[in-house]
């Protein structure tokens, strides 16, 4: 019987699934008794735990994956408040004056979509609406393709599409190139060099938007979306270090602490993080996007998480003074 | 003789100062004329110069703005360059606002150059004073990397005179690193329970330092592997990594006397792709159940999924990594954790050569110049701004000077 | 059915195989793990094809005349004889090269932005701290002082951790904890959004739960 | 002979790309790029070294009738699936004027890389939240004082990070509520930890990579 307990669990989940209604929206009351629910479980949680029934990995993993996923069907507001950092990088943009070339580095890949693409495309809805021009370039394989993803999403935006945004006039995708580091060096010298043609296989010489783009001292500032290497870091420590351009990004959460550094020495003007700065840019650019959806589940993870701390300890000090009586 | 040459310097100094001044006042006459109405500015002066520290090609325009930015139909400046040999003449850059030099990069090395600078005011050209003439030329060094090479050249001075007083076998003493004992432990227990050990040199192909300095351990553990007859289990994401990783291993081998042991197929290839390479070990790790992990590398994002999962089969879990984002995992997930230059240090402690040993000696050396650079710096700016010392100003200046990389 | 729903069908039924995993080892897993190794060795084998072989040594040599690229081949070559028992063991002379250059490389490249912009950055940040912009600028550089400088003496190898100097080490220590300990709290953060990513994907796209 | 040759060419290749860095000159200036170059071409010569050993191992497991063998099988036709789409979607593309890529949409190769690759990758990186989540329901525990500070750091950052940590102290002054506590805990005493690691693993880099360029770390180069 217990062999069977999973295909059983299994087989009832696709027949509620099917059931549903859809799309699915719970009441805000009906949100709040699952929530205390879940809060219920976690409380239960902690008095096995209390009395020395350590849980197991897989009940830990259904909470996170119960925490994750419910909330998506749920009506709450949560408030929104801009980190320093992410007002930096968003006062860095908007200062720029229209026309102005922006060199955008897409070094990501589509695990990290979740993070990046929705700065992404709050990035270029705004670069759009705001006149900037838009340079593409990926020091990852496949990262013009997100790029571009990210673009023909925002297109579908009336504004935008009342703009008339035309390929090679205000933005080109000038495609991958292999090389890491080497790349950033080379373009330093002569952007022709590492990238005589666009994705398309056009001819740079015949794309207005890189009329007298060179090298970096035609590029008012690159904003790079990041996710590991190369990327952030290497962006300054060549873009910057070398050729002083001024540098803007959003990293993945891991990444970001490691970049931090950089920003205390103000060799990075700006920093989005993670999802949370994700919607923090939505939120400081006025284009809420898919980020700002992802708020709720993703504070209810954090709760069960810290929650899963908080019992942990709990049973650490209950233990702890029960081995001391003991002792006694 | 001296007086002559004092004589004849003097000749062409006033003469080309004179044929100087001779020019000037008709450029700066025709400048004004030409500044638009109203405006009395002065002329725009201009300096060219070979652009420095640059493989050659490019040479840096410089002018001074009177005041031409502040008028009102101000559009930029114009830059205007005469090829001197050939005579022709070519407009190069239009700059923005608020810019007052330039590089040109579309310069000769065989070439010389003039160049005039026009500010653009109501389509109208106020002209400047031509400049001298240059050449652009390569550099032989970097200058701005003179204070790099001093302290590179300090740093690596130490580190080879300890490795030659090691060599001379001069005693020198290094603390142990909590985590180095763990290694022949975990062998030792892998053997004991005839369970394989799985080694993983990072994720990063053999370009990364972190990689080598794994694949040193890996040496080292192999040794004792071989001699043990444990059986070892190291996939891999790069192929460069698994030759160089076969090399490794198969010498530990030769040396433990075993070379019939020896097998290729115990470093193998699994794909490049990152998260591909996890879910293989991962199912590696459940299914041969290693009873020891190592980690020694560059790690990523993966860095957690492995350690967890070697966790719940229970293996004793090694880690090294360099990556300052990963290691708050393998902390949290292994039992012992090599954290960044420990990493470096653990080869050469492993190996036990006395050269290796006194490369870390000289690494402490920087670490000590480090601390106290950082030290003096804070006193000196501390006292300088405390009681206005110039001395300790002059300090302050000098070490953000030589720090500086910008 | 249209390839995109076959697509989103394939998609999510692989997306549950590798989930699987979770609850324990299972077949599902193992057919994903497998379609997994094979598709991206595949994937990157064929990207190196074309983008390494084709569009540098072949479009560099053959079209535009970088005849200095043929080293590159040579050194390629010389890796392959790894195949040939005999001549197998010129396959190292690739890899001294790239490892000697490595070496050379990075060596630079770390002693410039990894040491000395890190201390120059200690610096100024310690002579901002003088700039009077309130407590949580001023405590806070001089925590950095303090925690770069008690971080270095934990790496320092020279010297037994005792008595001050293993005070001191310690007091380093706990400045790795907290820097490791604030990786570790922004990621969880970043983890959850993936894995968000994965169940919208999940309740949107293919189970159409979601709006 | 066979064993000095190698060590050679680590010392003169190591030294000439020290030099490079401080030499902007011709030809000192070109051996970056050089070096990615001949870098990217023997990656993909040395490739063929792994997948053969990959499809070798496979072959066996077949041929053995391993437990797993049809898993083995999998692999390989998996392999040869998108090699087999990659190479005929990029000799169609050389065809086109202008030539279009092999990952173009539209391919084959771009289904496969759409539909079975990026659902395998993304959700492999996603499974780490669960890993997370269990890592640190058993690691984070106030055990001693690194452990305690590990567990409040990341305790401050995580709540802070979220719109919840200002909602649960509103009550106090702006510069003092949550957020306020997690960006100061990133910008200051994490950048201090960083700055440690960074520079002692520059300095490890630099002996590690003189001990390779004397020829004293030379364990991948024997055998």
């Amino acid at each position: 019987m217990k062999k069977f307990l999973p295909w059983i669990i299994l087989v009832a989940l696709i027949i509620v699934v099917a059931l549903l209604p859809k799309p699915l929206e719970i009441s805000p009351t009906v949100s709040v008794i699952v929530t205390v629910l879940l809060g219920l479980a976690l409380t239960g949680v902690l008095v096995m735990t209390m009395r020395g029934h350590l849980i197991g990995r897989r009940t830990v993993f259904l909470f996170i994956g119960a925490s994750l996923t419910l909330p998506f069907f749920m009506n709450f507001q949560m408030p929104i408040k801009v980190a320093p950092e992410v007002q930096e990088l968003y006062d860095a943009i908007a200062k720029l004056p229209p026309g102005s070339k922006v060199l955008a580095a897409f070094d990501y890949d589509p695990p990290s979509a979740p993070e990046l693409q929705p700065q992404a495309e709050a990035f270029m809805a705004y670069a759009f609406k705001h006149d900037l021009k838009v340079i593409i370039m990926g020091l990852w394989p496949q990262g013009p393709q997100q790029a571009d993803m990210a673009i023909q999403k925002v297109l579908q935006q009336p504004a935008i599409r009342a703009k008339n945004i035309k390929y090679g006039v205000d933005y080109v995708n000038l495609g991958f190139q292999s090389g890491n580091e080497f790349v950033i060096q080379r373009m330093g010298s002569s952007f022709r060099g590492m990238f005589p043609r666009d994705i398309y296989n056009t001819d740079c010489d015949k794309i207005p938007i890189l009329n007298g783009v060179d090298n970096f001292s035609n590029i008012d500032f690159v904003f790079n979306l990041s996710s590991g290497y190369p990327g952030t870091v290497e962006w300054v420590q060549i873009a910057v270090d070398r050729y002083g351009v001024k540098l803007g990004a959003g990293n993945t959460a891991v990444q970001a602490p490691s970049v931090y550094p950089y920003l205390s020495s103000h060799k990075l003007t700006g920093l989005a993080g993670g999802m949370s700065g994700a919607w923090q840019f939505e939120q400081a650019t006025g284009e809420p996007g898919v980020a700002s959806t992802y708020v709720l589940p993703q504070t209810f993870s954090h709760m069960v998480v810290i929650g899963f701390i908080i019992i942990g300890n709990v049973a650490l000090f209950v233990g702890y003074r029960k081995s001391r009586q003991e002792g006694v | 003789m001296l007086a002559l040459l004092r004589i004849a310097k003097l000749v062409v100094f006033i003469s080309s100062s004179l044929f100087v001044i001779s020019l000037l006042p008709t450029h700066s006459v025709h400048s004004q004329d030409a500044s638009p109405s109203g405006s009395n500015l002065g002329p725009i002066t201009v300096r060219a110069h070979d652009t420095d520290n640059d493989a050659g090609g490019s040479v840096t325009v410089e002018w001074d703005d009177p005041g031409y930015e502040k008028m009102s139909g101000f559009a930029g400046f114009l830059i205007w360059r005469t090829n001197t040999l050939t005579g022709t003449s070519d407009s190069v850059e239009v700059t923005p606002f608020g810019t007052h030099s330039y590089d040109d990069r579309s310069v000769s090395d065989d070439s010389t150059y003039s160049y005039l600078v026009a500010a653009l005011v109501n389509s109208e050209r106020v002209m400047s004073a031509p400049s001298m003439q240059v050449r652009s030329a390569k550099q032989w060094f970097d200058s701005r990397l003179t204070w790099v090479l001093i302290l590179g050249l300090i740093i690596c001075g130490a580190v080879i005179y300890f490795i030659e007083s090691a060599k001379r076998g001069t005693k020198l003493f290094l603390r142990r690193i909590a985590g180095l004992e763990a290694i022949d432990e975990a062998v030792g227990r892998a053997t004991e329970m005839g369970r394989p050990i799985l080694f993983v040199a990072g994720i990063q192909d053999m370009d990364d330092v972190q990689t080598i300095a794994g694949l040193t351990i890996l040496g080292s553990i192999a040794r004792t592997v071989a001699e043990y007859d444990t059986k070892i289990n190291m996939p891999v994401r790069a192929s460069l990594v698994m030759t160089a990783a076969r090399e490794t291993i198969k010498h530990a081998y030769v040396t433990a006397g075993r070379p019939d042991a020896y097998n290729d197929d115990m470093v193998h290839y699994v794909t490049d792709e990152q998260f591909g390479f996890v879910a293989a070990v991962d199912g590696i790790m459940v299914r041969e159940r290693p009873a020891a992990c190592f980690f020694l590398g560059a790690f990523f994002a993966e860095s957690l999924i492995m350690a967890e999962t070697g966790n719940s089969i229970g293996a004793i879990q090694v880690a090294g990594t360099a990556m300052p984002a990963q290691l708050p995992f393998f902390v949290a997930a292994c039992d012992y954790t090599l954290i960044g230059e420990e990493l470096f240090a653990a080869s050469a402690y492993l190996s036990g050569e006395p050269r290796q040993l006194g490369s870390l000696k000289g690494a402490d050396v920087g670490k000590a110049i480090a601390m106290i650079v950082i030290l003096v710096g804070v006193i000196a700016t501390t006292i300088a701004s405390a009681w206005n010392s110039e001395s300790m100003l002059w300090i302050e200046n000098l070490l953000r000077k030589m720090f500086s990389t910008g | 059915m249209d390839s995109a729903i076959i697509g989103t069908w394939l998609a999510a039924l692989l997306t549950l195989g590798i989930m699987s995993f979770l609850y324990k080892d299972n077949l599902y897993y193992k057919i994903c793990e497998a379609i997994f190794i094979g598709i991206s060795a595949g994937l990157w084998f064929i990207t190196y094809f074309w983008d390494s072989l084709y569009r540098i040594a072949w479009i560099g040599v053959v079209h535009e005349g970088r005849y200095v690229l043929l080293g590159g081949v040579v050194l390629g070559v010389m890796m392959l004889m790894r195949l040939f028992g005999k001549i197998g063991w010129i396959a190292r002379w690739p890899l001294a090269f790239i490892v000697g250059a490595t070496a050379g490389l990075k060596m630079m490249v770390y002693f410039t932005t990894n040491a000395m912009a890190q201390i120059h950055g200690t610096v100024n940040d310690t002579m901002a701290a003088f700039g009077g912009s309130g407590l949580y600028d001023v405590v806070g550089r001089i925590v950095i002082l303090i925690g770069t400088v008690t971080g270095l003496v934990y790496f320092y190898f020279s010297k037994e951790h005792k008595g001050l100097f293993g005070g001191v080490a310690k007091v380093g220590t706990w400045f790795l904890m907290i820097t490791f300990g604030a990786s570790f709290g922004y990621t969880v953060m970043s983890r959850m959004s993936l894995l968000l990513g994965r169940i919208d994907f999940l309740l949107t796209d293919w189970l159409k739960l979601v709006k | 002979m066979k064993r000095e040759i190698p060590l050679i060419i680590t010392f003169v290749a190591g030294v000439a790309f020290v030099l490079q860095y401080f030499i902007p000159h011709y030809p000192f200036n070109r051996f970056e790029n050089l070096f990615s170059d001949w870098f990217s071409i023997v990656g993909a010569f040395a490739i063929w070294l792994g997948a053969l050993s990959l499809i070798k191992l496979c072959l066996l497991n077949i041929s053995k009738k391993a437990h797993d063998w049809p898993i083995s099988l999998l692999i390989i036709v998996c392999f040869l699936a998108i090699v087999v789409a990659g190479a005929i979607d990029g000799f169609n593309g050389l065809k086109n004027v202008p030539t279009t890529s092999f990952r173009d949409p539209g391919t084959n190769f771009d289904w496969l890389y759409q539909n079975v690759y990026t659902p395998l990758s993304a959700t492999m990186f996603a499974i780490l939240a669960f890993f997370v989540a269990s890592a640190s329901y058993r690691a984070f525990r106030a055990r001693n004082t690194a452990a305690t500070l590990l567990l409040l750091s990341a305790f401050f950052v995580m709540i802070g990070r979220v719109p919840i940590g200002d909602y649960l102290s509103a009550w106090l002054p702006p510069s003092w509520q949550l957020s306020q506590w997690a960006n100061w805990l990133m910008a200051f005493p994490n950048t201090a930890g960083q700055r440690a690691v960074m520079i002692g693993i520059a300095l490890g880099t630099v002996s590690t990579s003189l001990r390779i360029i004397l020829g004293i770390e030379r364990a991948h180069l024997e055998g």
